[in-house]
């Protein structure tokens, strides 16, 4: 791939996948049926760059988030941290989770109401073999770097007594305490007030800038990711559907999927009665067979109600997972480098 | 946009305390005035004022679009008004007429105040002529009724006429409405996705054809494309059946397509009203700006936004002056003692309250807040 | 699993638990249980006593534990739970004597309790702030009040000083039991005042937790809903409550086993004729082998009882028909 | 860490007086009594007097003597059990929550047996196998007390935990490498007080209501004072019927009392919890004067009109200050 950038990849993945066996509604013994959440995702996170993953709920993103932490594990698939491939069912080291860290998406939820800020920035920095004496000082710093100032107001305080985007700030501050490299956050702005999202946005953007973090950005927002992102990847029903480097995806968007998704964001420019109808997503309209956005798709052919379509190179550094490009080359690049499904769990041991 | 009954109103819209229903021959196409309209949480010390002062009004088929964070009052100011508000709430000023059609035929329509109205009126209005589509449709379907019976509800309780037969014929007819099968009566509500229940709530809320539905962020918990779907369905109901429409939501860049005219709330008062396009085109209160420049837009050279600095205000401990004006970066000396009133300009149908434009001293407004806003005019921040 | 299978999974391992309890309790006692329970009665035994004892234990203690086990099974599958040491009659006939007595007067109060209990709190959470909240003290009172306190006192008072109700027993001994009206009617009026103490100390449970609940729905979004629907207050009122109702059906599993324990007791001081106070008599007497078949009978009862409520729930909430769990 | 802040309500102070006064009487009651609870030299069937606030018993006993007496003995192994039986049921509770699968399976399926066993016929069996000299021992009591009375806690705390585990809050303390058992005991632990305590104030009135009744039914032994052996002996002498009311009121009455105290505590927890059932913010007081209704109808707002609103016109109103 000639556009991987000079960056240096921290964080890999390679065929990531995940089931979760469900129980199906209505059946009384047992009928299992397994869901693909997260299948067959390959990505690379490298510093000082954000890395969108653009889907609506269920695409699977959210999974993909805690699978690259580490906190769920995969079914299948490898991942690799700055060269080092990680054995996919080893326990997560205290290595990892300084290394990898996790914002959620509801920063009311996301801090203990017992607890004040302070624990919630020492606790890491204790796990991760600070002294109880320089750990303060640790946190206040680390309250610095999300614009908290001055810190002392906020150490002290319980999460009730906070914002939204100050407790947001604060669930940054303490994924940032532990010097991560990489940087997941999921959703980071979906739950804030309107008027702060940015404030946040841009806190990310300057962290990438000036201190080289990898972010992963989980959005369901593709305006959002346009506006901080080198990278977009759409995911749908648990796998990339398209991928682009800077923002061609928004602006040309290939697959139908995407291009449904880019109609939809409201814009005054866009009247309403354009409006498409496909129906919702959900897991009853996820395609078992071919491609998984076939029963909503307004270009659908034979082929992909058949046959699951592989990774097409639409641009440069541009693919889409859609029939319509079967002329051109079958990406052989990072998100699309030949299959081999069933060995992806070779390199754990 | 403005119809000139409410030109004709614009002078009594700025008095306070206007305590006489509208009047006039052009009224009747007027189906909602409020003014002066407070509501507190709490009484004494412990009181905190949740809408202040605040004057709408709302024309036949209109769609009036309410936006604001969460605290700046948009939801408690209509379940205030539709009395629908549960305790420490209590309304502590206003009116709130309402248009209930002629009392007989062909005399003028009569209006109601909601604000004093008894339980037996308010329960006459209450769907038969407003209709409420509340945020979550899991929390707001009674999750042990099904869906059919929730329909057969209100048929029984407004629509004693109808039989058996009628109803279930009219409930299908509504469910088709909005795109939903009819076998979709027999389900409970955690039977449905979430576009199918608010589907639903917007069946129900149209089932006695009522002339005013008050949707509460209606689409805020649902995907980005089953929104659109909703949204572009609700605007050709409307064009149908032509009932009028207070929306609220966070999302201004929703409310710009789908309303006539916005109002913009910020910690419990209006700061800016004006017709949907003129707003997004030429915002004149700061806090306007502010939040039309928070949504990244789809389309042009990626700049840096600002968005606005600080957090919404504490509602038991504003700032003085100008709610807005420790996050106002064109506040002056005089935001922070004095409180702009919601001042007409001189432009059609517009109101904004901001010292920058109460005098009509154009000099001093910033050149941001005067002119068209270009989506993709050049700022000062480097693309990124 | 649907959730019905799980519950009734549940029922039969409680019911296995109990009975094996029943089994194991006397052979967990230190030295030999059937001299322990001779010695422990203090009159001569005769053989055909001794023979019931050692039938109560599943046969000879000689054989192995799980001989005596499966013994003691297959006798109890067979109705028979030994004999009576003190009546030297077969368990099983006494506690058919008193069993219809004891369904009667619990079943009944326990009903009673619920229905006026759910329905005054239902009143109580909705009109939250009006008078009717002084009642909530006293309710609180009554529910720590022991029920054979309350029923001993009601006695005093209602029985022996005022004359209201008749004392003692089940019926007038100027009766006999069949199935005329001058037995029935004598059955009512000598059940009424246990009865009504019952329900006084029990319904202060079910009141308090319904009210609760109906003002933790009253807060919900779906009564707000038919607020704003117009419908009158009667069905807005029926909404709240018919949602608040379920968490106290859920709980009765909890609740019939509480209630159905200090009921037992009133039985005592009123001198019923039923199970209650028949279990107090053979813990007077020692008589173990009737005190296992009461203890299983009154456990199997509340099973049933605790069965019916779920299914009550379960048709109730439609959110646990599906069996989805996703 | 943030302490239990109880809502303070009439209720919630009556509750812990009321407990309190009881908790004291355990502590200094015997060395109050006037005379000793055996003591049986006294006229029989004396009705109240100043000599003998209670009056005195068929066999001549002081009945005040063994209501101060037998305080102590019921509330110690009222306590005991409690804290057994709640120890019991965080121990099951919480791990069956917070480690879900197998362990929750079984440990829920125990907790279910329980509950669905009648306890007081359980009680009734196991203490009727024990041997009598365990009968007076307060901790075995106690404990048997405990082993019928914990599962309705486990119930509870094991869906508190359940809750709490998908918590964000949760999940971030794992993101940062927090130890499990650390978890548990610093960021659970501290949100299921309030449980905790709702459900040791649970069975604590469970354990008062089952020791009494094993003492009124005669399980216990008899030369043990407490208000249970009291109200035993008054039956037996058969005090209801021949009128002696102050010989089983007053132990009645105390129980009554103590079960009273600690449900109104439990009233508090209860709003804690829960704080839709805290007052909605308008004290009685406050809603009087301003002459508001004694109860907010839900879907009719109450109207406060400001005093001087209407008498002076628009500008009085509550308009900007301009």
């Amino acid at each position: 791939m000639s556009d991987t950038g000079s960056a240096m990849s921290e964080l890999q993945a390679r065929h990531l996948t995940r089931h979760f066996k469900i129980r199906v509604p209505g059946h009384v013994l047992s009928a299992k049926r397994i869901v693909r959440a997260v299948d067959d995702v390959s990505l690379d996170l490298r510093a000082g760059q954000v890395t969108a993953v653009v889907g609506e709920s269920g695409s699977g993103k959210s999974v993909l988030a805690r699978l690259l932490a580490r906190i769920l594990t995969p079914t299948a698939g490898e991942l690799i941290l700055r060269g080092t491939p990680i054995a996919a069912k080893a326990r997560r080291s205290l290595a990892y989770a300084s290394d990898v860290q996790l914002v959620l998406q509801d920063p009311f939820g996301s801090m203990n109401p017992v607890h004040q800020i302070h624990h919630n920035l020492i606790r890491p920095l204790r796990i991760h073999g600070a002294s109880k004496d320089e750990s303060r000082a640790l946190a206040e710093t680390a309250l610095r770097r999300v614009s908290l100032e001055p810190p002392e107001r906020f150490l002290d305080r319980f999460p009730h007594e906070l914002s939204g985007g100050q407790l947001q700030r604060i669930s940054i501050a303490r994924a940032l305490c532990v010097q991560p490299k990489v940087l997941l956050a999921d959703e980071p702005i979906s739950m804030l007030d309107v008027s702060v999202r940015l404030g946040v946005l841009n806190l990310l953007r300057g962290l990438c800038d000036d201190e080289q973090l990898a972010i992963l950005y989980i959005t369901h927002d593709i305006a959002s990711a346009r506006y901080l992102a080198e990278e977009i990847i759409v995911m749908y029903a648990g796998q990339v559907v398209e991928y682009s480097r800077g923002t061609t995806l928004v602006d040309a968007p290939t697959h139908p999927y995407t291009q449904l998704l880019i109609a939809s964001v409201p814009d005054p420019s866009n009247p309403l009665s354009m409006a498409p109808h496909v129906g919702e997503q959900n897991l009853t309209t996820f395609a078992e067979q071919g491609c998984r956005f076939s029963p909503r798709c307004a270009q659908v052919m034979d082929i992909c109600r058949t046959e699951e379509p592989p990774a097409f190179l639409v641009g440069e550094s541009h693919t889409s997972k859609c029939w319509l490009y079967r002329d051109r080359p079958e990406a052989s690049v990072e998100l699309a480098i030949p299959k081999r499904r069933g060995e992806g769990a070779t390199t754990t041991k | 946009m403005s119809t000139d009954a409410l030109e004709r109103r614009a002078a009594a819209d700025v008095v306070a305390g206007a305590a006489s229903p509208p009047s006039g021959s052009g009224m009747n196409e007027r189906i909602l005035q409020i003014n002066d309209f407070c509501v507190d949480y709490g009484v004494d010390e412990g009181a905190v004022r949740a809408v202040d002062g605040v004057d709408l009004h709302l024309d036949r088929s209109k769609v009036l679009g309410v936006a604001g964070e969460s605290g700046s009052g948009k939801s408690t100011l209509v379940y205030g008004f539709t009395r629908l508000l549960r305790a420490p709430a209590l309304i502590t000023g206003g009116t709130a007429f309402f248009n209930v059609g002629p009392a007989s035929e062909g005399g003028p329509d009569e209006f109601i105040d909601l604000v004093t109205a008894n339980e037996a009126t308010l329960r006459r209005v209450r769907w038969t002529q407003i209709s409420v589509v509340i945020q979550s449709a899991l929390n707001a379907l009674n999750p042990v009724v099904r869906v059919g019976s929730l329909f057969n509800q209100v048929f029984k309780a407004h629509r004693r006429e109808m039989s058996r037969a009628d109803r279930r014929t009219r409930a299908i007819e509504l469910l088709e409405l909005v795109g939903l099968n009819p076998d979709r009566l027999q389900r409970f509500p955690h039977e449905l996705s979430g576009g199918q229940r608010q589907r639903v709530m917007i069946a129900l809320a149209l089932a006695l054809d009522p002339q005013l539905v008050i949707m509460d962020e209606p689409t805020t918990a649902l995907d980005v494309v089953t929104q659109r779907e909703i949204l572009g369905e609700l605007a050709e109901l409307r064009a149908r059946f032509g009932f009028a429409m207070i929306f609220i939501t966070h999302d201004l860049s929703l409310l710009v397509e789908l309303a006539d005219e916005i109002v913009v709330m910020y910690a419990g008062r209006l700061v800016e009203r004006a017709g949907a396009r003129a707003l997004y085109d030429a915002p004149r209160h700061p806090y306007t700006l502010g939040l039309l420049n928070s949504f990244p837009p789809m389309h042009g050279e990626r700049q840096e936004l600002t968005g606005i600095p600080g957090a919404p205000p504490d509602l038991s401990d504003l700032p003085s002056g100008c709610a807005f004006h420790p996050r106002c970066p064109y506040a002056m000396e005089r935001c922070a003692a004095e409180r702009p009133p919601l001042a007409k300009l001189s432009e059609e149908g517009r109101y904004v309250a901001c010292w920058l434009h109460v005098d009509e001293v154009h000099a001093t407004v910033p050149v941001e807040l005067r002119r068209a806003v270009p989506t993709t005019s050049a700022g000062e921040g480097g693309a990124t | 699993m649907l959730p019905i299978a799980r519950r009734l999974g549940v029922y039969v391992v409680t019911a296995w638990v109990a009975v094996t309890a029943n089994f194991l309790l006397p052979r967990m006692m230190p030295g030999n249980p059937i001299q322990t329970l001779i010695g422990k009665l203090q009159y001569n035994v005769t053989p055909a006593e001794v023979n019931a004892i050692r039938l109560s234990f599943g046969g000879s203690l000689h054989n192995s534990l799980v001989h005596q086990y499966f013994t003691y099974l297959d006798q109890m599958f067979h109705g028979n739970l030994g004999v009576s040491i003190t009546l030297s009659t077969p368990v099983t006939t006494i506690l058919k004597g008193a069993v219809p007595w004891t369904v009667g007067l619990i079943g009944i109060s326990t009903v009673l309790s619920f229905f006026i209990g759910t329905f005054t709190g239902a009143l109580l959470g909705w009109t939250r702030g009006s008078r009717m909240d002084s009642l909530i003290p006293t309710a609180t009172f009554f529910q720590a009040v022991p029920y054979f306190f309350l029923g001993t006192v009601m006695l005093l008072v209602f029985g022996s000083d005022l004359h209201w109700f008749p004392e003692l027993g089940a019926y007038s001994l100027n009766v006999t039991p069949s199935w005329t009206w001058a037995f029935v009617s004598s059955a009512i009026r000598y059940g009424e005042l246990p009865m009504i103490s019952i329900v006084l100390s029990s319904i202060a449970g079910w009141m308090l937790g319904m009210r609760n609940m109906m003002i933790t729905m009253v807060a919900e979004d779906f009564v707000l809903m038919s607020v704003a629907m117009g419908l009158p207050r009667r069905k807005v009122i029926m909404t709240a409550a018919r949602n608040a109702i379920l968490p106290s059906i859920a709980n009765l599993s909890l609740a019939i086993g509480l209630v159905v324990s200090g009921a037992l007791l009133v039985e005592l001081v009123f001198n019923y004729p039923g199970v209650g106070n028949l279990l107090l008599n053979a813990v007077e007497n020692e008589d173990y082998p009737l005190i296992q078949g009461i203890f299983l009978i009154i456990t199997l009862a509340v099973l049933a009882a605790n069965l019916i409520a779920d299914l009550v729930y379960f048709a109730l909430d439609p959110r646990t028909r599906t069996g989805a769990t996703a | 860490m943030k302490t239990l802040n109880l809502p303070r309500s009439p209720k919630v102070v009556l509750g812990l007086g009321i407990t309190a006064f009881f908790l004291l009487l355990t502590i200094i009651g015997p060395y109050l009594a006037p005379f000793s609870p055996d003591d049986t030299s006294f006229a029989p069937n004396l009705t109240p007097s100043w000599h003998h606030w209670f009056g005195t018993t068929s066999l001549g006993q002081d009945i005040f003597s063994q209501t101060l007496v037998g305080a102590r003995a019921t509330i110690v192994v009222a306590l005991v059990a409690g804290l057994v039986a709640t120890a019991l049921s965080t121990l099951v509770g919480v791990s069956a929550g917070y480690l879900g699968g197998f362990t929750d399976d079984g440990l829920s399926l125990m907790s279910n047996v329980f509950l669905a066993i009648p306890g007081l016929p359980l009680l009734i069996v196991i203490d009727s196998y024990l041997p009598v000299g365990s009968r007076s021992n307060a901790l075995i009591i106690g404990l048997v007390i405990s082993l019928t009375g914990w599962a309705w806690g486990a119930r509870v705390l094991r869906a508190q935990t359940m809750s709490l585990r998908n918590r964000d809050f949760i999940e971030a303390s794992r993101i940062i490498g927090e130890r499990r058992w650390r978890i548990m005991l610093t960021e659970v632990a501290p949100n299921l007080l309030p449980v905790l305590a709702s459900s040791l104030l649970f069975t604590v009135l469970y354990s008062i209501g089952a020791y009494v009744t094993l003492a009124y039914i005669g399980l216990t032994s008899s030369s043990v004072w407490n208000w249970g052996t009291m109200l035993f002996w008054a039956q037996a002498n058969n005090a209801p019927l021949s009128g002696e009311w102050y010989w089983f009121v007053p132990p009645g009455v105390c129980i009554a009392l103590v079960g009273t105290g600690l449900s109104l505590l439990n009233f508090g927890i209860d709003e804690f919890i829960n704080p839709r059932l805290r007052e909605s913010g308008l004290t009685a007081r406050q809603r009087r004067r301003r002459g508001l209704p004694r109860r907010v109808r839900l879907g009719l707002t109450p109207v406060l009109r400001p005093v001087v609103a209407k008498a002076s016109g628009p500008a009085a109103t509550s308009k900007a200050a301009s």
